[in-house]
């Protein structure tokens, strides 16, 4: 039991990694367009907090949405040909990299405008308290959004009304270029729900396992007692804030101090200390083999018919 | 304002004669009965009954789940509404006057309009955004905006703006029944106007404009309350000898641009009257349309008279001057038939 | 010294009461037009907090803004004037009842969106700051804006920017018809600064003395510290709304626990106990001569010439 | 694009060619230096010198109290920025796109632009806006939207949308020292365009259009980046024997409708190139004056080529359809013409 979580958790984080690993070659070799926002290094934060949710629980997320798309189970080729926006893909080429969609799974998008994802994944939760189901919503936003409006008002009225949504910041350290010690006024975010009668967690986003347990209590909260929780996971970016940007606000040797508890790197040393080893090379080849066929799927997708380009504006 | 009444051309057998602001009510209640998917959200509009006692007797009848008084956060509970419409329901976003969408617009605009086409049709947005627009008396600058002509720029939305109690009701029955966001329009200044309304149910398709009075010599386009001033404007002009055709457009977006076209063709006249300033306007819109698509049938441009270029100002002196005025529209009709 | 303040405080109270007593009467003659929401009840919150600010300290409020208007000094004339919406009001005519300006006192209006005014205000405590002058700003807002997003984004910006400012919640119970519970999902509306590096206090805004002491403390804390404050003074409208308002939601025993505290009534009666029966009844005939002469020069005063509608949109 | 540039008329002695991003910068360096009362605030401005490098070096140059680097909060920022012009200070406030002017649009139009007006002339408000507008490559629907119109609707505002190099330099410094609330549009893909811009200081007035090629067989009417490929397609409609002029806004309120009428009283002819969709857009708006001022000059009516009516998809294959080209401006034009 322990030894299959631990496996799933690390072959989830990997297929994230390996993924957009992928996606920035392919940006580089301009296969992909736009804005591409790499979710390297907080693995653990989309991996461990999903993994302890329902099916039918609602997730919604920025712009930086690939890791909990595919975290949710949302497919690799459907994900690759969203990025190379072809038919394909897993909004038919129309959302593209920072508007991934897998409604069937609940995978409520990619959203771009910075907070404003934070009400409207509070009314996904209203709705299931009004419809009497016992599901949740959680909501993933970046650290540089707490001091915008939606925030504030997705979370006075989610306490207000009792509304069963967990609220997940994700604090990798940068709002594009800026280091957290510039925009907000204290280095422990989760001070923010203390404005609201709303529980608070914070978490270390690099350990999956307090990740797990968090996002377990929060849930809990949400399902049973109707009562929001805002969890700050600290974790970190490796790469720039976009493929746009060569992230000269910081040195190697800071990234190095995040990179050396990898939780990808953890759990694989883990596995082959427990005499995992075999199993974890299978896992790695599996998944190199996913992505790959997910690459070739995307490149011999078809475009969307250029007629097609006013589709889907109205029911 | 009777003019409007007599020429409303749906007025039919059984009617009543009851206010926009129960006209409303009647629409949202039948609704809610219909399905348990809808519900109304929005500052006062259940324990105080709607600032202007659109929801009066709603929360009774219904109950606080689904007549919902919200705190001062527009974006909050605008943004609400919408994770609520993605997630099934069907919900009526009051706002106390669109003014104050102003706050939320982002929401309408990158998230609602916008959910449909970003998900390649995953994702669905049924959600009413109502309350009034436009001026009413000496509300000074930040109370008198009209901003419908935002939201009918934008792909994904539908704008409903009806002027008489039977579009109002007809139409936000059928608006709460579409699967797209809709923004509706209402007056502070209408909600007590009265007219006839049918006691059986009905409904007024989105998207069709109605001929609010027949004429041959120019056609008046417009909507909301400013059809009440128009149809004023049209019974002086008859004094004088000038025959005016009054289109009522009643939604914006889409547009019905075969009524109007028709009724352009016929007069070959057209004067636009909105409560609007003029710069990217809905109005100058229309004017631009009409030009281009049938410049043959037009003896003359396309007339529009607007709301002055100024912030409003809150005396009633100055007020009148900066609004639309039955006088200017006979003008603008004189300068165009002249 | 401390029987002038006495004075000095029941008059300035005294003169609002009056002035919209007589507000009131003219609306419901139909010579003011448009909104007009009375502060009637709240007098000791604008008088106790302007006494202790500098003539240089910005003040900017919501549209129930006559009060302040008046305890910072200015003429009954020119906002009897206003409300007529006449050439010689305080904003000749182009304002209104909400929109209130005195910008040579530094009374910087009367705004109608509710919670907009917050950052502004920030705006101006910043450019005082950064002009080294040590005013600062004062801002006044109801109860019923604490949920809204300029005021989270005001406050945050203020606190992580060190901006002279404080920011004035006169929690008079309700907001439009709904009563504080329905709204706040707390009674302790200071709570919204723990969610910064702020300062907060609660005041009965009945008591004008604790008003001045908190005032001044606060104003101190932003002059000297560059440290914003947010003060909750809890208060009472004893009106409606607004004229159209019957406040049906609340009953006449309700308001008459607060008209019992009335800061009016308490001073006055402390002016005759101390021997100064003479002195107030002097005090209140020449406000009641203030007050009818106001009305006269309202009256008679022209309304702007219509070919001045569109003036002042531009420089 | 180099057509733009050959046919910049301002183009003269001691130049250099220079990047848009440059010419910002150097328009705010310069006002900077001149005037103590002017700061510069936004997303990214300082350390990072900015999300598109327009104000690189100005943090090391001015400082942490006049280059502020903002947490992502625009009606937070906007608001105190408009606090500051209101005390005396003459903000420059950078969207770090204008997609993210929405969330803060209400302190834009409601307090910004009405502020001199409601407290009748005793408060001014001299900031500048600035960003940039419309669509780049490919960044989905919330990344690309056009709102210039929503500011050019609005009394109270000024609102610039350059093209070139030497226009963007000269208006942004005369949007500075102007003392009323502007917003200056400028666009994600140009910043790293060079033109000719002069070495010695000069202003470019706002309020004038600039016809960027003159032509006598109709009437090119544009402004913002749509300016380059306006001018591609008057190039190849040369080829063709059609020979048009490009008259480059620059400012979008105030209009210079002198210069816009005298030269469709030239060709008689006239199409409209913008980044909108067009539905109450400003491009319409233009087509409906330039019709009913000067109706009789007209041999068709005025064209307008727009943004098609859908959000923005994200796939090239999708994007190329919806946004106006060079050819879709010729099919207008041979429309127009024919
Ligand atoms: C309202 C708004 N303002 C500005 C932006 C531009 N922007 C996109 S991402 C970003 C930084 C966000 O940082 P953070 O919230 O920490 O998320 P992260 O990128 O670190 O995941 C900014 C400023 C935006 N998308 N929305
Ligand atoms: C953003 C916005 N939404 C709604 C309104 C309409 N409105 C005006 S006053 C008011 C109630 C405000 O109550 P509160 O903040 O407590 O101030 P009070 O009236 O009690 O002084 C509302 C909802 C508004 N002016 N602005
Ligand atoms: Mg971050
Ligand atoms: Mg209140």
């Amino acid at each position: 039991m322990e030894h299959e979580v631990l496996t799933d958790l690390f072959a989830k984080m990997l297929r994230i990694r390996r993924f957009e690993e992928e996606a920035a070659r392919l940006y580089t070799e301009k296969k992909i367009g736009g804005f591409l926002h790499l979710y390297i290094g907080q693995e653990a934060v989309a991996v461990g907090t999903i993994s302890v949710l329902k099916d039918t629980d609602y997730i919604m997320t920025g712009y930086r949405c690939h890791g909990h798309y595919l975290a949710r189970g949302g497919s690799a080729r459907a994900g690759m040909a969203e990025l190379m926006g072809k038919e394909t893909g897993c909004a038919k080429g129309r959302g593209g990299s920072m508007h991934f969609f897998d409604v069937e799974r609940r995978f409520m998008g990619g959203w771009g405008i910075v907070g404003g994802q934070v009400p409207v994944a509070a009314g996904l939760a209203f709705a299931e308290k009004y419809k009497g189901e016992d599901n949740i919503a959680v909501c993933y936003l970046g650290d540089g959004a707490i001091n915008i409006g939606a925030f504030h008002e997705g979370l006075a009225l989610s306490a207000l009304w009792g509304i069963p949504a967990v609220f997940i910041i994700e604090n990798n350290q940068y709002a594009m270029g800026t280091p957290l010690e510039r925009t907000a006024s204290t280095d422990d975010l989760s001070i923010r729900a203390l404005a609201y009668p709303m529980a608070r967690e914070t978490v270390d986003g690099h350990d999956i396992y307090a990740v797990r347990a968090t996002m377990h209590a929060a849930a809990k909260r949400a399902r049973e007692q109707q009562l929001p929780t805002l969890i700050e996971a600290k974790t970190y970016r490796y790469r720039g804030h976009s493929m746009a940007d060569p992230g000269k606000y910081r040195t190697a040797a800071d990234v190095d101090v995040w990179k050396s508890r990898d939780p990808i790197k953890v759990l694989g040393e883990t596995m082959d200390a427990q005499g995992m080893k075999d199993l974890r090379m299978r896992i790695e080849n599996e998944i190199e083999e996913e992505i790959q066929d997910a690459v070739r799927f995307a490149e011999d997708s078809p475009f969307p018919a250029p007629e097609t380009a006013m589709d889907y504006t109205y029911v | 304002m009777s003019n409007a009444m007599l020429n409303d051309s749906s007025a039919q057998s059984a009617v009543r004669e009851i206010q926009i602001r129960d006209a409303l009510k009647e629409a949202m209640t039948e609704e809610m009965v219909r399905d348990e998917r809808v519900f109304l959200v929005g500052e006062e509009v259940g324990h105080y009954n709607g600032a202007y006692k659109c929801s009066k007797g709603m929360l009774e009848q219904f109950g606080s789940k689904r007549v919902i008084d919200a705190p001062i956060a527009e974006t909050g509970f605008a943004g609400i509404g919408i994770g609520a419409a993605m997630a099934g329901l069907r919900p009526i976003v009051e706002f106390m006057t669109f003014n104050f969408s102003l706050v939320a617009i982002d929401q309408i605009l990158n998230t609602a309009a916008k959910s449909r086409l970003m998900s390649a049709g995953q994702i669905e947005c049924p959600i009413v955004f109502r309350g009034a627009g436009g001026a009413a008396f000496q509300l000074g600058a930040q109370h008198a905006n009209s901003f419908e002509h935002f939201y009918a720029y934008t792909p994904g939305l539908i704008v409903v703006a009806p002027a008489t109690p039977y579009d109002m009701k007809g139409l936000l029955k059928s608006s709460i029944r579409n699967d797209n966001p809709v923004c509706f329009f209402e007056s502070e200044l209408t909600y007590g106007m009265r007219g006839p309304v049918p006691t059986e149910e009905y409904l007024v398709p989105i998207g069709k404009a109605d001929i609010k009075r027949e004429g041959t010599d120019v056609t008046l386009v417009t909507w909301s309350k400013n059809l009440f001033q128009t149809l004023d404007a049209a019974e002086s002009l008859a004094k004088e000898g000038i025959s005016a055709e009054v289109v009522d457009l009643r939604t914006l977006r889409p547009l019905d641009t075969e009524t109007l076209f028709n009724s352009v063709a016929k007069t070959h006249r057209c004067v636009v009257v909105q409560e609007q300033h003029q710069i990217a306007s809905y109005g100058a819109f229309l004017g631009h349309l009409i030009t281009r698509e049938i410049f043959d049938e037009l003896d003359a441009p396309v007339g529009l008279v607007s709301t002055l270029e100024a912030p409003m100002p809150y005396s009633k002196a100055l007020e009148v001057v900066i609004l639309p005025s039955v006088e200017r529209i006979c003008q603008e009709v004189r300068a165009i038939c002249g």
